[in-house]
């Protein structure tokens, strides 16, 4: 087997290309332009991922009434005092300096106002307008951008291949390199590297309805599992409540409806056209999106749905032409599917949006394995239970850039570690993950779409927006049971190259593994926060004795959960940053 | 590529200018070469020009005078496309193009006979 | 293969001719009324300085123009080497040039 | 197609006849599928059927789904077009639905096509931003009205779906040439104040494969989903490149 295996050496690797990873790559190439740099990516460098999604915009302080320290307290509320604050806190300071380092050296360019200054809006959970964007369009913008810088550089480029596994080096204290698959070619490639940053950006794609790119199967976080790295919060997904629903059959389900359509007055009707929202919140539709997602997914178990399983979104009473001009591209965009937005009805359903867990770090980006690095949604701590609109291409962009300071650093700086030479790998653990990844050659028959389907379902109904202890066991029993299936099931074609039935067959395996961290998280957390909604403990428990989950894998493969106590190092529940708000402003910083 | 892509009315233009353009070109030196002939014996020109009078001459060269104009005022059309503040109505222009070198050849051809 | 200076030419000759070719078509209909004769031609060429001019500036412009445009079509249809296109390019818009000029020659002198 | 065809064509709830483009570098061709034609169903998902029931091994793109990451563009009955966002009653005809890689680029497999020479381009055209301040200073105060701004926001919201690549008849016949999406890039971005690259960003758009070879087809336009005009960008480009030539400012 070992012939098929091409071995490659670098300083600094990144996997992926959202904007974790590629501001990782300019950060590390100017802190260390000696450096070899190379970015690996599962799709076209700029092509995948969530980022590129971003429609509503980056939260950032820019002062004029707003400050670093309102931003924090709005990212601690809105994440219910889960947030790791230090975290927190750097993610909004250093989105300061992040947004003009967008603006003035890579280009991108926000929308103004007449005068010429920034325009920043409302984002639903903020006590000021702080969200800056391009149109509904921002993460086209910030991508496309530093896509361009990218390709304009000296970095090596490694588009669609795929990582598969950490792999340690044979002392196992350390990372060692990355095994990918060429998928192209379906040549395997050991990637050895001082330093490796996990870029993949998590993406819960196991629901029903989900809204991140095709090429997201929170394959990262499943390769840090299984190399015993602990991941927190993995309980918290967020839900948008309107994803839309057009069948079974079309990958249009599921993607995002803005939010800002039940804002403008926008009416949530049930299959026989009752406005419902009223029963679960005095705000109706402008209830925020965990309400209104629980809300919904309530409508739906009580089978007052429309004819693909949904509800419905009307705006014609707004008037179409109205509608359609205020939201053009969204209209567009439905009229193109075949739906008549401006006017008529449209289907829509809560979509599994965003993970909020991930992989521990500390505020530097480090992981417990030296050599590991983690940014962007893989990483887990900055929004705790609850990630606020905005803040997210914020979190990619402000900690892909400070991995990229600190790998580098830490290859150059000759301190403690041994971060400064390559290690040798542990040759077996390549062995038994090439033949892993290899396994549904070996078999025949079954259908991989078909069972992810099954997972989808098994996800929605039973870890979705509305838990219970007995529905998370029975998520838990549904699981190994695929998994199991999953195993029998094989590829009919032992074709490597560019086998994208292949890599159904492994996103599905990321996926299953990351459903039950999820399912089993969601059994520990036996109270109510943010987006994780037990109906068995609606309540939120004491916020002073909050605490987080953290799961891990042993070495024989099995998952345990414990909690852990949420520090608050910055400010206590009850407190704010913000008494006397005038007179401590603090300017943000340079 | 197939069929319909080349249905285009913009993409029709642009192939016959370049046709246009061609056979212009291919035509230019014949004119030329007749034309000279004046600079030996005005009388060979005219035994050219005495069959030109043939009727089926006389299509063709209306023919030509309409492919001149056809690229006159297609390249007119370019020319303002590339030059002048875009305009959103490039189909109508080069309709308008196509049907004034009609017109143009029209002309040419009935006073012609 | 067009450049800057290619294209620039290409369009200033069209530019020049543009008005040219109208004259010149509004003469044809003219002239074609009362039938062509090389006499009626020449009587209205032969020693004339203003056609002479006339046809002179357009032989020159449509020598430019026309090898611009050939090139590249010969370029975008059998992917000529570069380097042979430079010499078409000339051979093309000299040739326009000499036998327009001795056209010219014949119905002006 | 008009509204009353496309309602006698198009028929959900019965059959589709597809034909996908097969094979790779070295040559292919099409192979005929029969696939359940349904109410909400774009060429996206005729493809994802095909894979998904049918025939595993078949490889294309995607990742966003709705329009925005430019990754599934496919030749659809001849025409280039973002799949995800093509509904199939909008290209249905009497024939079957044929599906195949992107025109003017190398395919490496099936619909999958190598956009590694669509993206060299838009580097050799400098389609990069060459900051003229840093991190430290403030943003600039532009408005959106002003002139230049205007015209670079008119231009900015290309996905590189390269859908206007395919459809440039130039491209495909002279390989140097840049393209449209590269020179609609450089045309942003030379309307755009902050950048400082303005002089040799000129050089690289007026020379070899440059903005001059492209002979207004518009097809580029015609084509792009995001309703941009890369032909009038590329007009932009010759008028200044002409200019700054004419007035001495450079030339090449
Ligand atoms: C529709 C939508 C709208 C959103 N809107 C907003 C918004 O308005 N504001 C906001 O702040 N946030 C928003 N978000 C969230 C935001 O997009 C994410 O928080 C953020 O972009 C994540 O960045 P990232 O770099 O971590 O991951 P991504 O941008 O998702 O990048 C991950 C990269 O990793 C690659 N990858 C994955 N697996 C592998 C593998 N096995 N091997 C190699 N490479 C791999 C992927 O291909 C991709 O290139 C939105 C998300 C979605 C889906
Ligand atoms: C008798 C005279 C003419 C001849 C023989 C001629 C010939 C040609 C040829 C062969 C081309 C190349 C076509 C192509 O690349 O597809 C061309 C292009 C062009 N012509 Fe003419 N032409 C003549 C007159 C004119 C006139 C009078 C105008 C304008 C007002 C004009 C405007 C243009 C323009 C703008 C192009 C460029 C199109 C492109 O980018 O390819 N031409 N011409
Ligand atoms: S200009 Fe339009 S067609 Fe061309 S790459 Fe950009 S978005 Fe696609
Ligand atoms: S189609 Fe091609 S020729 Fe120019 S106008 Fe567009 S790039
Ligand atoms: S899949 Fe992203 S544009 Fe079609």
């Amino acid at each position: 087997m070992n012939q098929m295996l091409e071995r490659h050496d670098t300083d600094i690797l990144i996997i992926g290309a959202g904007g974790a990873g590629l501001f990782a790559v300019l950060h590390a190439q100017k802190a260390a332009p000696g450096l070899k740099v190379t970015i690996a990516v599962k799709g076209l460098l700029g092509k995948c991922g969530c980022t590129r999604m971003v429609q509503g915009g980056y939260n950032v302080a820019l002062g004029k009434g707003d400050s670093v320290e309102r931003h924090f307290m709005d990212t601690i509320i809105g994440g219910k005092w889960l947030p790791h604050q230090a975290m927190a806190w750097k993610l909004c300071e250093t989105a300061v300096v992040r947004i003009r380092e967008l603006e003035n050296e890579i280009g991108c360019f926000f929308d103004r106002m007449p005068d010429g200054s920034l325009h920043q809006k409302a984002f639903a959970g903020q006590t000021f307008d702080r969200t800056v964007h391009k149109g509904d369009l921002t993460g086209i913008e910030i991508i496309s951008r530093l896509m361009e810088q990218v390709l304009a550089r000296p970095v090596e480029r490694m588009e669609d291949h795929r990582a598969l596994a950490l792999i340690r080096s044979r002392s196992g204290d350390e990372i060692a390199g990355v095994l990918f698959v060429d998928m192209r070619r379906g040549v395997f490639r050991f990637v050895r590297a001082k330093t490796v940053l996990l870029g993949t950006g998590g993406g819960p794609t196991m629901y029903r309805y989900h809204t991140p790119s095709g090429d997201k199967s929170m394959d990262g976080l499943a390769m840090a599992l299984r190399q015993g790295l602990p991941l927190r919060d993995m309980e918290m997904v967020q839900f948008h409540p309107t994803g839309l629903l057009g069948g079974a059959n079309t990958r249009m389900t599921g993607t995002v409806l803005e939010e800002g359509l039940r804002g403008a007055g926008g009416h949530l009707l049930d299959g026989q056209g009752r406005r419902f929202m009223f029963d679960y919140a005095e705000a109706g539709e402008r209830a925020t999106r965990d309400i209104v997602s629980r809300a919904i997914y309530d409508e739906m178990r009580k089978g007052h749905t429309t004819p693909n399983g949904g509800v419905y979104i009307s705006m014609g009473h707004l008037g179409p032409d109205s509608v359609a001009q205020r939201f053009k591209g969204m209209v567009r965009r439905c009229a193109d599917c075949g739906f008549d937005l401006a006017g008529g009805r449209v289907e829509v359903v809560p979509t599994a949006h965003y993970l909020m867990g991930g992989l521990i770090c500390d505020p530097d980006t480090r992981t417990e394995l030296p050599g590991l690095y983690v940014a962007g949604e893989d990483a887990g701590g900055a929004h705790g239970s609850n990630r606020l609109g905005g803040n997210g291409v914020a979190n990619s962009t402000v900690y892909g850039g400070v991995a990229g300071d600190i790998m580098a650093g830490d290859i150059t700086s000759r301190g403690d570690h041994s971060l400064s030479r390559l290690r040798e790998p542990d040759e077996a653990a390549i062995a038994v993950e090439i033949a892993r990844a290899r396994q549904p050659f070996e078999r025949q028959g079954g259908n991989v779409h078909q069972l992810r389907l099954k997972l989808m379902d098994l996800m929605w109904d039973e870890v979705g927006v509305l838990r219970t202890g007995e529905g998370l066991n029975r998520g838990l029993q549904g699981l190994a049971d695929l998994r199991a299936e999953l195993a029998e099931t094989g590829l009919p074609s032992d074709d490597m190259v560019f086998n994208i039935t292949w890599h159904d067959w492994m996103n599905l395996e990321s996926l299953i593994d990351m459903s039950e961290v999820i399912a089993a998280a969601a059994l520990w957390r036996d109270n109510s926060r943010g987006a994780h909604y037990r109906e068995d403990f609606p309540d939120q428990g004491e916020l002073e004795t909050s605490y987080f989950t953290v799961a891990r894998q042993d070495a024989d493969g099995k998952l345990s959960v414990s909690r852990e106590p949420v520090e608050f190092t910055i400010v206590k529940p009850g407190e704010t940053l913000l008494a006397g708000e005038e007179e401590i402003l603090v300017a943000a910083p340079a | 590529m197939s069929g319909s892509h080349r249905r285009d009315g913009l993409r029709i233009a642009s192939m016959v200018h370049r046709i246009s353009g061609l056979a212009l070109a291919l035509f230019l030196p014949l004119h030329f070469y007749t034309l000279g002939l004046a600079l030996n014996d005005a009388a060979e020109l005219d035994t050219f020009l005495r069959w030109t009078d043939n009727p089926l001459v006389k299509i063709a060269e209306a023919g030509l005078v309409g492919l001149l104009s056809l690229h006159l005022f297609g390249g007119l059309r370019l020319l303002a496309l590339e030059f002048l503040p875009w305009s959103p109505r490039q189909k109508l222009y080069a309709a308008l193009a196509a049907s004034a070198s009609v017109f143009v050849s029209l002309g040419f051809f009935l006073s012609a006979v | 293969m067009i450049g800057l200076r290619l294209y620039l030419a290409q369009r200033i000759s069209a530019l020049v001719m543009a008005p040219l070719v109208i004259g010149h078509i509004a003469v044809m209909i003219y002239a074609v009324q009362n039938g062509l004769s090389a006499v009626e031609i020449l009587s209205r060429t032969q020693g004339s300085l203003w056609w002479g001019g006339f046809y002179g500036l357009f032989v020159a412009a449509v020598a430019v123009h026309a090898a611009i445009g050939v090139r590249a079509i010969i370029y975008e249809t059998f992917g000529t080497h570069v380097r042979w296109l430079d010499p078409l390019t000339w051979t093309i818009g000299l040739g326009l040039f000499l036998l327009g000029g001795r056209a010219v020659a014949a119905v002006v002198l | 197609m008009s509204k009353q065809r496309e309602t006698e064509l198009y028929r959900p709830g019965e059959t589709l006849a597809v034909k996908v483009w097969r094979g790779n570098a070295n040559g292919g061709g099409f192979h005929a599928y029969t696939v359940p034609s349904q109410e909400s169903q774009t060429v996206l998902d005729v493809v994802t059927w095909i894979q998904q029931n049918a025939e595993p091994t078949l490889t294309y793109r995607f990742a966003c789904r709705v329009g925005m990451c430019g990754s599934c563009a496919m030749m659809v009955n001849g025409e280039p077009r973002w799949t995800c966002r093509t509904h199939v009653k909008k290209v249905i005809g009497d024939k079957p639905l044929e599906i195949a890689p992107l025109r003017n680029l190398p395919v490496i497999k099936d619909l999958a096509a190598d956009m590694a020479e669509f993206f060299d381009k838009w580097t050799a055209a400098r389609g990069q931003f060459q900051p003229s301040q840093s991190r430290d200073d403030a943003m600039a105060a532009i408005s959106p009205d002003e002139p230049r701004r205007a015209a670079a926001n008119a231009a900015i919201e290309c996905i590189n779906c390269a859908v206007c690549y395919a459809a440039c008849d130039t491209v495909a016949a002279n390989p140097g040439y840049l393209g449209p999406a590269a020179l609609n890039r450089a045309w942003t971005l030379q309307s755009d104040v902050r950048d400082d690259a303005f002089a040799e960003r000129l050089d690289a758009v007026s020379a070899g494969g440059g903005c001059f070879n492209c002979h207004s087809h518009q097809s580029c336009m015609t084509y792009c989903p995001n309703e941009l005009n890369p032909t009038a960008s590329i007009a932009g480009l010759k008028r200044l490149s002409a200019f700054s030539y004419l007035t001495g400012g450079k030339s090449r």
